[in-house]
């Protein structure tokens, strides 16, 4: 006989851990912040899309309401709100604009929380400032050519020049590149596959840092991917970020934080598909207001709905987890993978079910800007991957 | 591996398409997909190969070849540029097939398989709505989405008249027709929201109303569904061979992508549902030619092929990783247009439906 | 600015409801059925599926640990855990012997849960001391041969005859009806398809009840399901359970909870195939140990414990929410949806994933047990019906 | 909805057998599969037609005509009894076409087709191993589920012999043949684990081995492939049909069952998915017998079919409620053999695999 079973109390008065609710604390926070999507976002987001215009004005709204400092240290001017409460964030802001999202998403989860847990004092000092407030935007400068799912593959080289290194080799596929002023540079210090890279804290206004080539991409058109340009770029030293040599695993640090900021976007897509499905199927009533939408449709709304509740379990238990300093690997792998394939079946289900007249307009982008969710951050067999390799250590 | 066993003359349809994407569609399809280009001049060179008559029946100015070769020419064209594919289905397929039986419309029809009328088709699934205008018809609906509308001088419209169907012929330049911006797909077929708001057409642009609109109605939307499911098809293929090409080219863990299991089931699933779809599609115009019922097999091959063609250019942009989310690497634009067709000519739901319906009727 | 935002303490101080972890107490009682299912289920399921045998030694274990009162009321000597802790008890069962499982689930869920809100004091006090140590077992007679999902369209009649009435007509498909001593009846009253239904209790010693034919079934196969036969059965008025009309509306009552009981089974059977495939796999190493499981393989892996994980929650959030009374439908479809069909195709790559040596022993059990999760307690599209009508109404 | 034409001798294949299925094999069907009973008479029966040669070559005592009878004969019976079917396909095609090139097995096939001799096939993705001893070989390994072995006289037993491939007869009672109890599917056919410990038999024993074994394998696992499929594409529209029946006659909520568009929706992807890959099967056939090279498509034919029968199955259970968990609907029992069928013989995963070499191989 457990404790539990010998009680002779009502089960209301079980402490109960378990709970799927926010705090009052966090639901004022999701409120703020799909406040900020609904006004500040939604209305623009598809012609930013059309125009592939990255949204200034509303990521500075963003930085006035303090969306880009919730993973800086509170003794740097941040917030540290920590992992669930940026995870509830991103939902809201991906609900309205992805391109937002994205931008959001990295400046805090790759470039801000990497400072904040890799960064020297100085470093610190010197960066949380500009990056706090949104005067500097953070990109993350890991991607190359040949080295994508595989990032130890990478070949940009870091020279070892007494004081500084000098930096040569083109990064692809950097989100927010053009835009941002301080770049996280992983290059290659040693021939050691993994611990031959050491990251670096890069200033876009260096001589030797430019701008290469700007993708054009089949959706999160606003937010701008390019290629950065690092052509015998002087590092000082102290701008190494950890310790040289260590740079794969500075990598490794950051990509449970970003596979979280995906997932949330996703869950974000995914909610914003569903609720324009349910708009649409609320519209098809009798004369005595019964619904009388396809089953078909029907269906697919409530599938859809559970799998939406599903998704955002897995993505905050995870948040929760890392919040605490407990390894969460597999669990955000889980919310990565499962939460990317949701957003891309509701927004493809949003296109089949609008008929025609999703070929055009809300959902038609909806399903081009979830596509990349099952891309970056690892690929959808890169998460699968990881979960196996943890079932298999089990 | 196949051995679909064609005439000597749908050879030749096959031997001439293949030549004109290669030379023509195919190296264009990328740009003129990008900035939402209309393929003007792909499709009058199109035009002047005679292949838009092919499948259309000798005493009508046509070729004669049967649908067989409007699946082999819609297939090869589908795997260069489908916006290009899409155009030549509504003329030679949707178009052609309505007006082939109708005698008001001979001259029209000639000039829609000779290219010289740039035709749009708005189907029956808009449920456009006639009513007597004075000497003519007025006519009232909308149709969102219409490929090949912008760049239309007349449309093709099924609309109901009086409780009966009926084809009539207007003006595009009577009728509103509205840019999509971007539009998820066929974005080089000029595609526009077409309103018709009461716009009226004389007596004569009535081209058929009754019982020879309803078999001019379907014999357009057989050639949708059989040749929607060869455009599907051809897209299919090719989404399955840019990600095959591409997987034996890029290395990562120390191997080409193709040798991961993963990669390779991936490709083994996407071409599986093509040749199954594609076997389906050539059976449906073999019994079409055959002058039997075409109707079930036509839609199990339009459902099956539109899946086949979304999954594959899902999965060949996954292989891709990065690249194929990009433009240039064609599988992004297979992806919008597989779920563009998805949703075109009555949709999937509406395949199933009158699927269920067939299954219902028959005898227990 | 929200309170959250402001905040300048870190924010590991913020005491977060939100939790995915049970309770210690409630962890010891998982680990107490754990060790039941191990020790008096694991070893002989196999036996009594091909025996077709109902395992009664080990219900009398069960109710000897309590686990057949974890829905009585304390006052009537139950222990009153509520939905979470049944939840856990009966995902351990499952996991071991689903024919065991669905037992405890119809008598707890659908029997003594049913009692204790609709029963009068009278019929607690008479009922509950047999049943909550196993002495009587409880069945559940809703289901006819022309009516399944259509509940309402039931025609088995109870006449009133002044201080009783007759009950006459067959029910089918009665789980553990051969081993019951306590029925639960709907019956007929009146015309009216959902206010002429009355439920009964009926006792198994009472002149007119029989039991007819027994299901030869796929799976669960320890499990009777039998027609019972009612001819012309007295029941005193006092055994009307609610009030005289009100039978549909109490069927409806079990609905949420008899839902979350087989998906807790379906999560039992999911785990049993993860755990399967799991053990398969890790038998496959090469000679330094690195497993050369196949990537198909791997990733099924990768898939079903991701959705298993999200199932757990999704069943674990509607179980916290009927322990605090608030409706829960919805959320009780969503679970029994997803966990049974997750329960099927675990099962179901069990067998592929073992090979020919699959066909026989415990995975292809599995697939046959797992198989009726979709059936009972509302088939699959009814679960969806319900979620589509709770997200039609937002 | 079918034009798949059919020779003379062909139709009266089908004809043979469906008659054969209707009197015989699809009234004992449920009754044998519920208690695990081998259809002995039946198969008797089925061998008295002479069926069991149709498809073997004439100059090997069969009558020649082709993997398409094979196909048409396992279709019909898959319908009626899906034991019997793979009892048929096991003499009929795996064993038969194994034994059909090989000289030195010319009596025992003669005994196969006649049904004289009851075979069991132990395949090459069994990895049995051969290895001289004496005179003879011994042969260790073990196969967990092989059907007919509880019934069988001969086991023909593809293995691998000092590096080389080889077909081995052994007698079914000179080794330890296991039954399976329960056992997923084809409880009907007598399968059983036959473990092959150290059992040695004479020189003469070794049918084949080197090129003329492997030859002979790989026609056997053709047939696997495309007669799996037929039985597999048998089964789906078996489940089909048991559905399609139940949901007209069942009424929920007012109206059949079939009324509802959900279910009907199910029985239109059921049947999209067996008559996908029915064109499959019968294309491999064809090919086969035109001596072209089957092996593609025979493999895409067999992972859609079994994919087919598995769906239809699932969902045939789905439609029928709580009657199809009950032995007396037919569906359950053809959603375990759907699921044995699609792990035997190698299983999908080695035909994925296949197919995956096959595009790899590719030239780019």
């Amino acid at each position: 006989m457990t404790e539990l079973q010998s009680r002779t109390g009502a089960h209301t008065d079980v402490p109960q851990v378990i709970d799927f609710e926010l705090t009052d604390e966090l639901k004022a926070f999701q409120a703020d912040a799909r406040e900020y999507a609904e006004t500040e976002l939604a209305p623009f987001a598809e012609a930013w899309d059309r125009e592939a215009r990255f949204p200034r004005d509303a990521i500075a709204k963003a930085a006035a309401r303090g969306y880009l400092k919730v993973t800086i240290p509170t003794e740097y001017g941040g917030t540290d709100l920590g992992n669930l409460a940026s995870c509830v964030m991103l939902e809201e802001i991906n609900a309205a604009c992805p391109s937002t999202g994205v931008t959001v998403s990295v400046h805090n989860s790759l470039v801000c929380s990497l400072l904040a847990k890799q960064g020297s004092h100085e470093q610190k000092e010197r960066y949380f400032p500009k990056l706090r407030d949104g005067e500097w935007i953070g990109a993350y400068c890991l991607s190359e050519a040949g080295s994508g799912s595989d990032a130890a593959a990478l070949t940009c080289a870091a020279r070892d020049a007494g004081d500084h290194f000098v930096i040569d080799g083109p990064k692809l596929w950097i989100t927010t590149g053009s835009e941002a002023a301080l770049f996280v540079v992983f290059a290659r210090t040693g021939e050691d596959r993994v611990k031959g890279i050491t990251a670096f804290l890069v200033e876009r206004e260096w001589p030797g840092v430019g701008i290469g080539k700007k993708e054009r991409k089949l959706g999160i058109k606003a937010s701008p991917t390019v290629e950065i340009l690092l052509e015998g770029v002087k590092v000082p030293k102290s701008n190494v970020l950890g310790e040289v040599g260590r740079g794969f695993n500075v990598a490794l640090d950051t990509l449970d934080g970003g596979r979280l900021g995906i997932a949330s976007q996703s869950l974000g897509i995914a909610r914003h598909a569903i609720d324009t499905i349910r708009e649409h199927l609320r519209t098809q009533v009798d004369a005595k207001g019964r619904p009388t939408a396809h089953q078909a449709d029907q269906w697919e709304l409530a599938d859809l709905a559970a799998d939406l509740d599903a998704c955002r379990m897995l993505t905050w238990r995870a948040a929760v987890l890392r919040d605490r300093g407990l390894p969460c690997g597999p669990q955000a792998a889980m919310a990565k993978l499962k939460a990317s394939l949701l957003a891309n079946r509701a927004a493809r289900s949003a296109v089949s079910i609008l008929g025609p007249a999703g070929l055009s307009g809300a959902a038609e982008r909806l399903m081009r800007d979830a596509r990349i969710c099952e891309i970056y951050e690892g690929v959808t067999d890169i998460q699968r991957l990881v979960i196996a390799r943890g079932e298999l250590a089990r | 591996m196949h051995n679909f066993e064609l005439s000597e003359e749908q050879a030749m349809v096959q031997e001439t398409v293949r030549k004109f994407v290669d030379d023509v569609a195919a190296p264009q399809a990328l740009e003129h997909d990008e900035h939402g280009r209309y393929v003007e001049e792909g499709f009058a060179a199109l035009a002047e190969t005679g292949m838009l008559g092919a499948a259309i029946a000798e005493d009508a100015g046509g070729a004669g070849l049967g649908m067989v070769s409007l699946v082999v020419a819609t297939e090869e064209l589908a795997r260069g540029c489908t916006s290009t594919a899409r155009l030549f289905l509504d003329a030679a397929g949707l178009a052609g097939k309505a007006l082939e039986g109708l005698p008001a419309a001979a001259e029209l029809l000639g000039g829609v398989l000779t290219g010289e009328v740039r035709i749009g088709f708005v189907g029956p699934e808009h449920g456009i709505v006639a009513r007597a205008a004075g000497d003519g018809v007025a006519l009232d609906g909308a149709a969102p989405f219409v490929t090949g509308a912008r760049a239309a001088q007349q449309l093709i419209v099924c609309a109901r008249l009086d409780g009966e169907q009926a084809v009539v012929v207007v003006a595009a330049d009577a009728v509103e027709v509205a840019p999509l911006e971007p539009g998820l797909g066929f974005r080089a077929a000029a595609p526009g929201a077409v309103t018709l708001a009461g716009v009226t057409v004389p007596g004569d642009a009535v081209l058929a109303r009754g019982e020879e609109a309803a078999a001019a109605i379907s014999r357009a939307s057989l050639a949708a569904r059989i040749g929607g499911a060869a455009l599907a098809v051809g897209s299919a293929l090719a989404s399955v061979e840019h990600a095959r090409r591409h997987s034996e080219e890029r290395i990562a863990f120390g191997k080409p992508l193709a040798r991961q299991q993963a990669v390779g089931h991936k490709l083994v699933e996407s071409r599986r549902r093509a040749e199954a779809a594609r076997h389906l599609a050539w059976h449906a115009a073999r019994l079409s030619d055959l002058g039997q019922d075409a109707g079930e097999v036509a839609e199990l091959a339009r459902l099956s092929a539109t899946d086949a063609a979304l999954h594959a250019a899902d999965e060949a942009i996954q292989i891709h990783g990065g690249y194929g989310y990009t433009v240039e690497y064609h599988v992004e634009r297979h992806y919008r247009d597989a779920k563009t067709l998805e949703v075109l000519d009555g949709g999937a739901l509406a395949l199933r439906d009158a699927l269920a319906a067939r299954i219902a009727a028959q005898a227990t």
